[in-house]
């Protein structure tokens, strides 16, 4: 990436927020390809008349149910830095606790870089006393771990990347 | 003093109990599926977890999720508030084994009044009056014109095993009930495979009318006299009001110990309703409703208590903060239902609510968990908010419901606040003339 | 990646965001692939929270003063349907009642096409048992009178156009 | 009974009278200015009539164009609220001179509450408390230890003719007495050009307690408890309650009659606030303010009563509708203001409200003509909205306070909000452990 690049970058978003202001658009998203390995994602928002936050503190039970309420009442879009959006993310079916061995002391399951065959158990998540084996959506590698052992998750928390 | 309390709930009564929490200084966990991330409730509460996808069956009513969110989250005790779990007996059971509080009464409490059966047959030995008939089959004309005699007519024939509506008979007279009787039995052999019928006194013009009791659980309870829910949608409450226009002092002040001794009798505990149908100044136990209602407010408003902070007390082990004594009704409070439905058929309207204003002022307290931007998810029930206004007297309550209702501001959705202003206009309405059909008439002759 | 390639783009997003606020939408969402390895997504959005009528009926004291509240917490402009806001428009400086001769039975002061020095009386606004006689503030000819005696009028309503 | 009530005010308090007037059945008529057009009181009024350009001094103090809006409306009395034109007597002559009601007491009662001198002679009489002194020129440096013997130390000595501070020395004992005495009355001398000086009690920490009374106008009166509104800064109040945290039910009977007596004594009619100075369980009359008040939601949540209809009513002529034995004091209401003011410094904030939604639920009013998307003018008063709730007793209140500004948005500008969640942690807020001094203290190590 070049100077160049960059000031031409920096123009096109600035016309876009341009575009924001002149057409009192609250929200503007765009992700453009130019071609293999040559994208842009912008969003540009200068919504002010939404929901704002509330004087309460939301104090997540985990760091895995971190999902803090979103303060504005937007559709939530996935963004490419929401594990739980990416292509081959294994998601909680569950509210409960996670296990990433048989037992304690034994071997995890699997570990960054296991092959896994569809059906595979990943993790167990624990959930009224019950184990619950969770298993490979689909062959493949296991890229992300994206949980720890004894981990509190929410039902749609992402677990791992299996791709 | 409990530190944390999970909300098995959605909506305004989420909202309602995260109110409460917070004023006990009580942390508060809110569930939601998917189709709530962005609800109030969510908002509001100091934790939030998600537990299942947009269907009740997978998120608001499954156990599993719950019980495994109390867990994660620390909660020591669970609010159901009203629909979903909270009238559920197993549910308070799995609870009781994995060491949560629940707040509202035993397992056996709930699984007792929850069949109609046994309900009747407990409060009947509780004193409370029920609807008079025959308890039993009856055998004769003879038998059911002496019973018929006994009771007062009119009074209905009854197939006892049957349902919707056949092999019932109306007997307006003694005249009438040798044809009704007759006739009864032969539809119900037809119909049942089973002649036996009973009998029981006909109510042609009730209303409803529930008395508020509050338990300790340890032998102690309070009336909190009653509401009036006459109007009615296909036995949906659509407005409430307390006290009711037709019950006098000395109603409330008997059937009101009648039912605070009746549920002091069992060592109930929480918050309970025992409806009756009232006619002719006397009261015929419906059912008992083991929760808190939707429409609890009123009593709240004319009593100046807190309801959900005293449930919380009690399921604490703490005793009630009121004794029957301390107990004055002041004023009166009327509540609307504020639905998101599109009339004339009530057809429920989700959405997005582009504009909301909430009345303000003297006398007006508003419980929805509406906001500017919201989106209504179709999943759930259609109640998006009460309100509920307090005066010194009926007329004043109803200027003031008036007043409110021509402030509030709800745009983007269908609701069903223009019936409460067309309502409104009704002199039935503004003399407290109506019973249990009232409003489907008037329905079905105005806007049907 | 080339500067015209931008442009285009913001020409594109400009006529979208035209497109949402001609058809009074509040979002519109856009993905275009021009051809394998180059695509465009583009959100554009726009927040709507007006208030809306209030439910009681707004009844106007008498037509001179039928100034309804506004709707929408728009700053009311001056439309070319107000005769306020034309040019030669005489308004009303008080709350009072109109009188357009100098008692009754009497000629009016002027008609429709009345030529006028500046400071002559146009017409009489009674505000507490007082008559104010209401000046041309230019010379000119009297070309429409928007007012009928014994209307009452607020602060700021046209009276005359004078030009 | 009034058909048409025209509203000369603005705001909150305009809109409080809409709704007093909407749930009465009478219509409403704002007045308002050009830069007044949106505002919620001309959206919410029956019909809204513009009256001048935004300076106050050319529309809501313009007495001609008010009392010409009110002929050309045909509205038969006319409402001031507070502040503008309430407390101006020769307003109320010339409403009396052109027939129309003008809902508050007299020009003559307004006339002498608004001359310092006059009320407190009148008040005295009355036997209302005043604060002990000399009652006229002290001569010698015998008379003033006298003086000071009898009204008990400390006192100050003030120049007859001074103000501002100049020409005031305090006498903390008597040893102090000559030294104070000589050195005001050369300083009277040197700045005023006359020695007199007289001698008054000095109050160290006061409290601002003031009581409210209510009067027919034909010699019937009642109190309605106090407000304890000791927390200001620069002489405006901030935050108000009631009842007052250090008045005994005792205290409150006491000098509630002694003022309930008073108004009585002079026919007054209307709504009016007697306000003291209070130390060591001692009343001080300051002023009469013969209006209503900002802050009367608190008393009228503790009483139940509605105010400004009982204004409305007996403007009408027609007698109160309660009498000193209905009312009853029930649980504790307190009252934040907010403004749009940008702390530390409280500079006026003008602007658009981008987001505004109101706390709901039990125990919470809201007094607010703010909507989504209202632009403040920056002509007027601060103040923006009243935060009022209710609770059973005073941490109840407290506690309720604090949940409801917690669910309180109001974006876009910047509002004394934040005050009050500062102030909710405070320690002596919470005991009601302060005097008119302690929130100019607090300010100046808080945010100073």
């Amino acid at each position: 990436m070049t100077k160049s690049a960059h000031d031409s970058d920096v123009a096109f978003i600035q016309a876009l927020a341009e575009v924001l202001a002149e057409n009192d658009l609250t929200e503007l998203q765009v992700k453009r390809v130019y071609g293999e390995d040559d994208s842009m994602n912008v969003r540009v928002s200068r919504a002010k008349t939404v929901m704002a936050a509330v004087s309460a503190p939301v104090t997540p039970a985990s760091s895995a149910t971190a999902t803090a309420p979103p303060v504005a009442p937007e559709t939530p879009t996935v963004t490419s830095d929401d594990p739980a959006g990416l292509p081959g993310a294994v998601t909680s079916p569950m509210v409960g606790t996670v296990y990433l061995q048989p037992e304690p002391g034994a071997d995890p399951f699997v570990t960054v870089g296991s092959t896994v065959n569809e059906g595979d158990t990943l993790l167990i998540i624990e959930a009224m006393k019950t184990m619950n084996h969770i298993p490979a959506p689909k062959s493949g590698t296991v890229k992300r771990i994206l949980v720890s052992d004894g981990d509190a998750v929410e039902f749609g928390a992402p677990l791992m990347i299996v791709e | 003093m409990f530190d944390k309390i999970l909300i098995a709930n959605r909506g305004e009564i989420a909202l309602r109990i995260v109110r409460a929490c917070r004023e006990m200084g009580i942390k508060s966990v809110a569930v939601h599926s998917t189709a709530d991330a962005d609800a109030m409730h969510v908002r509001m509460a100091d934790e939030a977890i998600c537990i299942g996808p947009p269907p009740s069956s997978e998120s608001y009513l499954s156990v599993p999720a719950i019980v495994s969110a109390c867990e994660i989250s620390g909660a020591q005790a669970i609010h159901p508030g009203y629909g979903f779990l909270s009238e559920n007996a197993s549910f308070v059971q799995i609870l009781e084994d994995h060491n949560i509080t629940f707040i509202g009464p035993t397992a056996e409490h709930i699984r007792i009044m929850g069949d109609k059966i046994a309900a009747k047959e407990t409060m009947r030995k509780l004193g409370v009056p029920c609807v008079p008939g025959s308890e039993g089959g009856v055998a004769t004309v003879k038998d059911a014109q002496r019973i018929g005699a006994e009771i007062g007519y009119p009074v209905i024939v009854k197939a006892t095993a049957g349902g919707g509506g056949r092999g019932m008979k109306l007997a307006r007279t003694e005249a009438e009930m040798e044809s009704a009787f007759l006739t009864a039995r032969s539809e119900a052999k037809s119909c049942f495979g089973n002649d036996e019928v009973y009998i029981e006194k006909y109510l042609t013009r009730p209303r409803h009318i529930e008395v508020q009791v509050f338990g300790d659980g340890k032998g102690a309870a309070v009336h909190l006299g009653e509401r009036d829910c006459s109007l009615q949608r296909r036995h949906q409450k659509v407005m409430e009001e307390a006290p009711g226009p037709v019950i006098t002092a000395e109603m409330r002040s008997k059937i009101g110990k009648i039912c605070a001794d009746a549920v002091a009798g069992i060592n109930y505990r929480g918050a309970g309703t025992i409806e009756f149908l009232f006619e002719d100044g006397a009261f015929y136990f419906i059912e008992m409703n083991t929760r808190l209602q939707v429409e609890h407010p009123v009593t709240e408003m004319v009593f100046g208590v807190d309801l959900v902070r005293e449930q919380i007390r009690v399921a604490e082990g703490l005793p009630m903060s009121f004794v029957q004594s301390d107990l004055e009704l002041n004023g009166h409070a009327i509540e609307v239902r504020i639905n998101a439905e599109k009339l004339p058929d009530f057809t429920p309207c989700p959405g997005t609510v582009t504009a909301y204003h909430a009345p303000g002022g003297l006398g007006v307290r508003v419980d929805s968990a509406l906001y500017d931007g919201y989106t209504i998810p179709p999943y759930y029930d259609s109640l998006i908010g009460k309100l509920i206004v307090h005066g010194r007297d009926r007329p004043e309550a109803l200027a003031r419901l008036k007043r409110a209702l021509g402030e509030l501001i709800v745009d983007g959705i269908d609701t069903t606040i223009p019936l409460f202003d067309a309502l409104l206009s009704e002199e039935d309405i503004l003399t407290g003339n109506f019973d249990i059909h009232w409003l489907e008439k008037w329905l079905e002759e105005n806007l049907g």
